[in-house]
């Protein structure tokens, strides 16, 4: 049954992530009033992208894409969607933490190695913008493994299961609302896509990307929408019995997020630091001391 | 628009591939991008026909070449055709790369483009209106179709003419040749 | 066996008879020091054995010691003897080849009767005699720092004249009191009668003939004169003064306070003078870039820290003050040995103009290295088990105040490492501008700077070597009863 | 195999490899990798003995005594392994600089005085070896002349006042319990008084802590790491600085016990929260000051402070697991920071002796193996799951959030990502981007450089994938200081409350990596390209100046730079100017007026008197 | 018009003809060696803003007339500004054979393009000018494109039609 889980858990999360894609663009086209790409476009675009013969700038430039693919599968193997949770006794949250860095650093090592300052600068700002998200998440995931005293995110959604959501439940409410506040963030859309800013620094660290490393990741992109999410829903909505009902949470918090943010303007980096660093990271601070109020 | 076929994609998902999924590097040449600004936005929308502009030529796989074409941005028109990956379409806007436009007689523009890198697709107008460039896409769709697109081959194959005629008109080049010149003579496409 | 009176009788017989050996020929003239502290030296190592069993007592004309004048050679003196020695006998040779130019003879003279003086001072059981030889010390060592005939030499002489002769004013004086009330001049006598006057009529003899003394031991308010004797003196003189001549100040200190007049309560304020001392004299020896001027501070800070241990008065206490002012000796001498050729081949006394000197001169530089280094207390060396000794000492005391004390002595080390090793990286981490051929110091310079290090890494890995007359030398200072029943029997 | 031998080798080894330099030069360097590498072997013969024996009497009638256990062996096995690596690393880089023996001198004293520390049994011969390392290192620093002696200086003088804190720290236990012998005195210790007990943390404390490079007292470290020659920063920046922890582990666990020593202090202000929480601030103030720099070896030495962080977190709760990750993250940072300076040697060797991250670039293109050497050394102090610095983590953090103790593990994981920062910074301004014309022609850094890199970076992938293997050995030495043992697998960790298992991780890895080169083989072959032929708008690439380095992160810069300077820094800078001045005002005293002379002494004379006449207090 | 400008212009300067064809324009026509202190004048009278500089081709007369176009930003606080604007035209005629002049550039900064676009176009050298090299054109050319007696369509036929097309061999 493991071996099952192991092989649907990624094409399941390649499936939503590219669904995801399609329906970002295809919300954001109705919001600008006109009819959009189909639903699939993404999925075209991967096949005409891997159709394509591309360039690369030397072995780290490739091996870095191929890495942060590989890295956002395996993080996916850590994410229990529904019942399907293949790999959760090996580390918890922990594991989930650093793997989810791993993505980034593997685009920023192929990024560097494309000798091009529209990379770099891309890159910093990717790295910067992460450093800005990280400080109020670490709070809130600190938060979350404090109040149910366990790493393993197995438990906490069996917690959850049995208990209230801990988005309702009285600790946890501000750290879900601070998550909130950085999804986009950690998802890269609209106001956060410093990082892959086409007009400022032309797509930034995928500025030399060709035909099929284009494609990976894009892949990637898609994975790391399902990735953000699902840790938002396994976290603090409780991470549904079974997989469709995961799939339907998930999406409701999708789509009200895009509507939200797809009205925003892209954010400077300083502002989206100056952002991250004060508000969301206050709650999510008031957030922990409350859970430790309640904990002594 | 054949997109929904099923068959088409399993028989040859590259072409179609292809056809439904042209990215235009967001170029400026000539005058012709005011024309590409409405062509994108919300009152003609490109993107229903999976046309959407995009920062980089290693991104792309369309080249508009919009309005006339000066000495010096034939230089950069050349440099970022280069760049692109290999299945790549250019298409010719406006009269002024057909055959030097209003500007048949200046010092300082090109007058037939294609002498310099090779032209799939030409519109013609002294600034084509938008549906005109949705006419060039569906015409491009069907050039696809019969591989007649093969702007990209004709390049491989006469590089060492095209080359010639660039290093005619700039005299030395910063960059190397993109193929290697010397077995170019008997090269079939 | 042997009298102890040689020690004394032969340095000052040679000293008067040198004149004539000059008449025969000038060259021998140098070589009579060397001699007469190679028997010195001898005499004093064989002396040791059995001083350790039993201080020797010896007449002078027969009357017995409460009246006649009676030297004590107890382990004390013997050891102070035999430091003196050995450092005489190094510097004797180390003059052979330094001392070129000048009267000669005068120096060589000068040099015996000082170290007759010191010997004597060390030796003597009667304070009128220890005034005596204590003169003969002082005024040969004025006679010796305004040996270099220019303005600095002759001038800080006459400074070092003037407050030697203050000092040694306030000892007679006190010495005449000390006379009127009780009569006697011996020490074992005065000893056995102090407790019964009254304590303030005690209390001014006792320091004015401690402050008499104290100009000599170069302890803090009175020692203004030392910095300008040391560095205007030759480098061979300096290392004499910085070596032997303050010690013997100090240990005459030391005896009238602990044998004398056994006042107890005075320690508190030696112990806070001791450790006032070593914080300005390394401060001032940090401000310093003339190396004789940092040198000389540096021996102002050392005697603190001696004066600081001895007035703990435990004895463990009493044997680092010892081990300390032997290896003080030791590490200063040499330093000023090597600091001697090292001016003499940059020909100026300021620090940056040793820069590459560790090129030039290898072997003195490392000889000044590993005297630097014995001076901080490293390891290897024999700075580290004295410092050890004295740490522990003061912690032993477990007084809050103790702690406090040597928190701010170790303070002072580390300004002292500081400064040091700020000289040592000049030595060798900067590079030599100018000549830089490799010409060490003559073999004659070489050999004492030798047998300095050889003495050093010798007691300071195997100290067991000194320990015991250290232990047996405090003892004798700490339990007045004893020296004053072998002195009176 | 006796310990004197070990040490007998050891400085042997050191004075032989001198006396052959001025002999004949070409012996001294085998000789001295002979040397170096024999240690290594003799060390790993005593795996698992425990034995004692007194090897000197001479000293003052306190016996030397050396003594191994499993902490020792394991510190030693570290030293020696990373001091004969370091030794065949400077093989090539010392070869043609001059004093080249004094080089080699000072290098193996300081590795054989390591030894001496971790073998000593009782206090007097801990502080003999650390006095001798202390020098020794001095002498190193200020080995390249110019601005080292400045650091050298410093270094001398923090040393100092560390050693002077443990001498006196030494000898009032000497003083009370009349022996030094550590053995006796962990039976001893635990009964005296809390008060004592502080006072002695304070001492010992202020040592370990100036040497472990903890926050207020590590104002040597940056400047000592970037100027003293970059084969020797191996020895310094992986044991040497680690000693410091080698003291807390000894005072803490050995002497006075856990349980005793950290719950000292009141309520809040107990010993183990002021510890964790020094901790905690120097990974946070470091981790961002070290994203300032832009010299190699300075940012290189502010992240080992921010390390040193995470090591006394590990250790400072006194739980099995926080132990062992302590133990293991000492010996983890050991690695990569080693693997990381001698990959900066090799960039130096090549490029002439540049470190300046704004003029280097592109070198993966003319050095890969330091390359790799540098990714895998950055992956390590990132932590990066298949690492050995994630495993080691992971048990901090750990006992952190089950300690209860949420904002130190934020504060620990902050500076995870600080370092995932200045860690791109490095490899990127090194190797990525575009390579500078004059570095064109730089060649492969030479075997002797090679090997060391190689052996560290499988150190690292070994010990991430298995950390069964040095887990084992930490273990024994958690249970020989009194803890239960955790069940420790070749691939983890197992415990109910989370368990750790690497080999799920590297399976997962490795399928997913198939997999996705897999996808990607289907697509056309790639085809390499010149650097000049990047996007450029259709412009020329303007050479040299193509590569984005300076004020890499300008915008964080902005935000962080005013408040993370380095204020200790400052202060020690006007402290010493401060005691300049002082001492230049009492050298006044010595006006050089002779009247003045002769008053101080009748003033003397007079407020002696006068003060018993009044107060009669003598 | 501005008179005073005007009689100030002439009061100074011999060989100077000032017209005011238009209410808003002043013309002032001056020899070649006198142009630098007319333009220091007119600068120091309020005149800080050097709008172009371009040149007048007169093939007959076989010279080139540089025209200098300033005008006055700041509007009160200066002797001569009035309060409708007024821009000065300043013209000088130099050889067409070897066409020489000094570069203005100590007096306004920003003329440096202007002259090195003269320089490629009409290929006027200006001496002590930092940097004249090619602005605008990628190929060199004999006769300087702007001047009259350049032919273009001579021109395109000889460098552009002479590029053979790029048949495809027909398979």
């Amino acid at each position: 049954m493991r071996i099952v889980e192991v092989i649907l858990a990624p094409i399941l999360a390649l499936l939503i992530g590219m669904f995801f894609l399609g329906l970002a663009r295809k919300i954001m086209a109705r919001i600008h009033w006109r009819y959009g790409p189909p639903i699939t476009q993404p999925v075209i675009d991967v096949i005409r992208l891997f159709s394509q013969k591309s360039v690369s700038h030397g072995n780290m430039f490739t091996l870095g894409v191929l890495f942060s693919l590989a890295c956002s599968l395996v993080l996916i193997l850590f994410l229990p969607m529904g019942k399907i949770c293949p790999l959760s006794s090996s580390g918890g949250m922990l594991v989930i933490l650093y793997v989810m860095l791993l993505a980034p650093f593997g685009i920023a090592l192929s990024g560097g190695e494309a000798a091009n300052p529209n990379a770099s600068i891309g890159i910093s700002r990717k790295l910067t913008l992460a450093l800005g998200y990280e400080v109020p998440l670490l709070v809130i995931l600190l938060a979350v493994m404090t109040h149910y005293k366990t790493l393993s995110i197995v438990n906490i959604v069996s917690m959850q299961q049995n208990t209230s959501w801990a988005l309702t439940s009285l600790p946890l409410f501000l750290s879900g609302i601070a998550y909130i506040l950085i999804l986009p963030a950690i998802l890269g859309i609209r106001p956060f896509e410093i990082t892959q800013a086409a007009q400022e620094i032309s797509s930034g660290p995928m500025v030399e990307y060709g035909g099929s490393f284009l494609a990976l990741a894009t892949i990637q992109h898609g994975l790391n929408l399902f990735i953000g999410i699902a840790l938002f829903v396994n976290l603090f909505l409780g991470g549904a019995g079974n997989p469709p009902i995961f799939f339907l949470k998930m999406l409701v918090v999708f789509v009200l997020g895009l509507f939200i943010n797809a009205a925003l303007p892209r954010l400077r980096i300083e502002q989206a630091m100056r952002y991250l660093w004060r508000w969301p990271t206050l709650i999510a601070f008031i957030g922990m001391i409350i859970v430790l109020i309640i904990r002594r | 628009m054949d997109r929904n076929q099923i068959i088409k994609w399993l028989k040859a998902p590259a072409k179609m591939g292809h056809k439904y999924s042209l990215h235009a590097i967001y170029f400026c040449t000539g005058c012709g991008i005011i024309e590409v600004p409405p062509v994108i936005t919300a009152r003609w929308d490109a993107e229903r026909f999976g046309v959407i502009p995009v920062a980089t030529p290693r991104q792309a796989n369309l080249f508009l070449i919009t309005g006339y074409v000066s000495v010096k941005t034939l230089k950069a028109i050349i440099r970022t055709y280069e760049q692109m990956p290999s299945p790549k379409f250019t298409v010719g806007f406006g009269s002024c790369p057909i055959n030097g436009g209003m500007y048949w007689d200046s010092y300082n523009t090109i007058k037939r483009l294609d002498k310099y890198i090779p032209i799939d697709g030409w519109i013609a107008g002294c600034m084509p209106r938008p549906e005109a460039i949705f006419v060039a896409v569906t015409h491009l769709w069907t050039l696809i179709d019969k591989d007649m697109a093969d702007g990209y081959k004709r390049y491989r194959s006469n590089y060492h003419l095209y080359r010639a005629n660039q290093e005619q008109l700039f005299g030395e080049l910063e960059w190397p040749p993109l193929f290697p010149l010397e077995d170019q003579v008997e090269q079939i496409a | 066996m042997v009298n102890p009176v040689l020690l004394i009788a032969v340095p000052l017989g040679l000293a008067f008879a040198l004149p004539l050996f000059g008449l025969i020929s000038k060259r021998i003239v140098k070589y009579i020091p060397v001699v007469a502290f190679i028997f010195n030296f001898a005499l004093a190592l064989r002396l040791i054995p059995d001083v350790l069993k039993q201080a020797i007592v010896v007449e002078i004309g027969g009357f017995p010691p409460p009246f006649g004048i009676n030297l004590v050679a107890g382990p004390v003196g013997v050891l102070f003897s035999a430091l003196i020695a050995l450092a005489g006998l190094l510097v004797a040779v180390y003059a052979l080849a330094y001392i070129t130019e000048g009267p000669k003879e005068k120096y060589h003279m000068l040099y015996l009767l000082l170290l007759a003086g010191a010997t004597g001072v060390v030796l003597t059981g009667d304070i009128f005699n220890l005034f005596v030889f204590f003169e003969i010390l002082c005024i040969s060592s004025y006679a010796l720092v305004a040996y270099i005939g220019d303005r600095a030499g002759i001038e800080s002489a006459i400074k070092y004249l003037i407050q030697g002769a203050v000092g040694s004013s306030f000892l007679l004086i006190g010495i005449g009191l000390l006379y009127g009330l009780f009569g006697t001049l011996n020490m074992a006598d005065l000893a056995q009668q102090i407790e019964s006057a009254s304590s303030i009529s005690v209390f001014v003899p006792m320091v004015l003939i401690i402050t008499g003394l104290g100009v000599e031991a170069a302890i803090f308010p009175l020692n203004a004169w030392l910095p300008d004797a040391h560095s205007s003196a030759p480098s061979s003189i300096s290392a004499i003064l910085s070596g032997i001549a303050i010690e013997v100040g100090l240990y005459a200190v030391v005896r009238v306070l602990f044998t004398i007049f056994g006042a107890t309560n005075m320690f508190m304020f030696f112990a806070f003078l001791g450790v006032l001392t070593l914080l300005i004299g390394e401060m001032c020896a940090f401000a310093q870039n003339n190396i004789k001027r940092m040198l000389a501070y540096s021996s102002i800070g050392q005697m603190g820290l001696i004066v600081f241990a001895m007035a703990i008065a435990t004895s463990y206490a009493l044997t680092g003050g010892l081990f300390q002012l032997v290896s003080h000796t030791l590490g200063k001498g040499l330093l000023f040995l090597t600091a001697g050729y090292m001016i003499y081949r940059s020909g100026s006394m300021e620090i940056s103009a040793f820069e590459g000197m560790g090129k030039r001169m290898p072997l003195t530089s490392l000889a000044f290295t590993i005297g630097a280094f014995s001076l901080v207390g490293l390891p290897p060396f024999v700075g580290f088990p004295s410092k050890f000794l004295i740490v522990r000492a003061a912690l032993a005391k477990e007084e809050i105040l103790f702690t406090v004390l040597i928190g701010l002595v170790l303070l002072g080390t580390v300004i002292e490492g500081a400064y040091f090793f700020r000289v040592v990286q000049v030595l060798y981490f900067k590079k030599a501008n100018g000549n830089s051929e490799r010409k060490d110091a003559p073999v004659a310079g070489l050999i004492p700077m030798v047998v300095f290090v050889a003495f050093i890494l010798v007691m300071g890995i195997y100290p067991q070597l000194v320990i015991e007359v250290l232990n047996s030398a405090a003892s004798e200072l700490l339990h007045r009863m004893e020296y004053i029943r072998s002195v009176l029997g | 195999m006796s310990l004197e031998l070990l040490l007998i080798v050891a400085f042997g080894g050191a004075l032989l490899s001198y006396l052959f330099g001025k002999i004949c030069p070409q012996i001294r360097d085998p000789f001295a990798v002979i040397s170096s590498v024999a240690l290594a072997v003799m060390m790993a013969f005593l795996y698992g003995k425990t034995m004692e024996s007194p090897f000197y009497f001479g000293f003052l009638g306190l016996p030397l005594i050396l003594r191994t256990n499993m902490l020792a062996w394991f510190f030693a096995m570290a030293i020696s392994i990373l001091g004969a690596l370091s030794v065949i690393f400077s093989w090539d880089y010392v070869k043609d600089r001059e004093r080249t023996d004094f080089y080699y001198l000072m290098l193996l004293l300081a590795n054989a005085s390591m030894l001496g520390i971790v073998f000593a049994g009782d206090f007097v011969s801990f502080f003999v070896f650390w006095e001798i390392m202390s020098w020794s290192t001095f002498l190193l620093i200020s080995y390249n002349r110019g601005r080292a002696l400045g650091a050298g200086m410093k270094y001398i003088i923090m040393s100092i006042v560390g050693s002077v804190s443990m001498l006196i720290g030494m000898l009032s236990l000497y003083a009370i319990y009349g022996t030094l012998h550590i053995a006796t005195l962990s039976k001893l210790v635990p009964s005296a008084s809390s008060g004592y007990l502080l006072f002695l943390f304070i001492l010992f404390g202020i040592a370990f802590a100036i040497k472990n490079a903890l926050m207020p007292l590590h104002t040597w470290l940056p400047d000592a790491y970037a100027e003293s020659p970059t084969s020797f920063n191996g020895v310094l920046s992986g044991m040497l600085t680690r000693m410091g922890m080698y003291g807390f582990l000894l005072i803490i666990y050995v002497i006075v016990g856990a349980a005793r020593a950290l719950n000292l202090g009141p309520g809040i202000f107990k010993f183990n929260y002021i510890l964790a929480w020094l901790g905690a601030i120097t990974i946070v103030v470091s981790t961002f000051i070290a994203l300032l720099q832009n010299d190699a070896k300075q940012l290189l030495g502010w992240s080992a402070i921010g390390q040193g962080g995470y090591m006394i977190l590990g250790i400072a709760f006194g739980t099995s697991l926080g132990l062992a990750g302590g133990i293991f993250h000492t010996l983890n940072h050991a690695v990569y920071i080693v693997l990381l300076f001698m990959s900066v040697g090799a960039v130096q060797y090549r490029t002439g002796g540049q470190r300046d991250l704004d003029s280097l670039g592109g070198l993966i293109k003319r050095m890969p193996v330091s390359f790799i050497g540098a990714l895998l050394g950055i992956s390590g102090l990132i932590g990066i799951p298949l690492t050995n610095g994630f495993v080691s983590k992971w048990l901090i953090y750990k006992t952190l959030i089950l300690e209860g103790h949420p904002f130190l593990a934020f504060a620990a994981l902050i500076g995870t990502w600080g370092c995932i920062l200045y860690c791109y910074k490095f490899v990127h301004h090194i190797f990525l981007g575009q390579l500078p014309e004059k570095y064109k022609m730089v060649a492969r850094a030479p075997f002797s450089m090679q090997l060391p890199m190689i052996i560290l970076s499988l150190v690292i992938l070994l010990f991430g994938i298995l950390p069964g293997i040095p887990l084992k050995v930490i273990n024994t030495i958690g249970t020989s200081f009194g803890f239960q043992s955790l069940n420790v697998t070749t691939w983890g960790i197992a415990s109910e409350t989370g368990t750790l298992n690497t080999i799920n991780i590297f399976a997962a890895v490795v399928a997913a990596c198939v997999i996705v080169w897999l996808i990607f083989k289907a697509g056309p072959k790639a085809v390499p390209v010149a650097q000049e032929d990047t996007y450029a708008a259709g412009a020329a690439i303007p050479k040299d100046r193509y590569h984005y380095t300076v004020d890499f992160y300008n915008p964080l810069y902005r935000m962080i730079s005013p408040y993370f300077k380095d204020f200790i820094g400052g202060f020690c800078i006007k402290l010493a100017g401060w005691t300049q001045n002082v001492c230049h005002g009492i050298r006044q005293m010595y006006t050089g007026y002779i009247g003045h002379y002769v008053m101080y002494i009748v003033l003397f004379l007079a407020l002696l008197i006068f003060v018993q006449l009044k107060w009669s207090l003598w | 018009m501005n008179r005073s400008l005007k009689e100030k212009l002439e009061a100074t300067f011999s060989d100077i003809k000032v017209a005011a064809p238009e209410d808003d324009r002043m013309v002032i026509t001056t020899r070649k060696d006198a142009v630098l202190s007319v333009l220091n004048f007119l600068k120091t009278g309020g005149y800080q803003h050097l709008g172009l500089v371009s040149c007048v081709d007169w093939i007959e007369d076989n010279e080139f007339e540089l025209v200098y176009i300033l005008s006055a930003y700041l509007q009160d606080n200066y002797e001569y500004s009035i309060k409708e604007k007024t821009n000065i035209i300043l013209k000088t005629r130099i050889s067409r054979e070897n066409p020489q002049f000094m570069t203005i550039i100590p007096v306004f900064a920003n003329a440096e393009p202007y002259e090195r676009e003269l320089h490629e176009l009409f290929g006027i050298h200006f001496e002590g000018h930092p940097r004249q090299i090619p602005l605008l054109l990628e190929r060199d050319y004999s006769i300087p494109p702007f001047r009259k007696d350049f032919d273009t369509r001579e021109y395109v036929k000889e460098v552009f039609d002479n590029i053979p097309v790029v048949e495809e061999k027909k398979k």
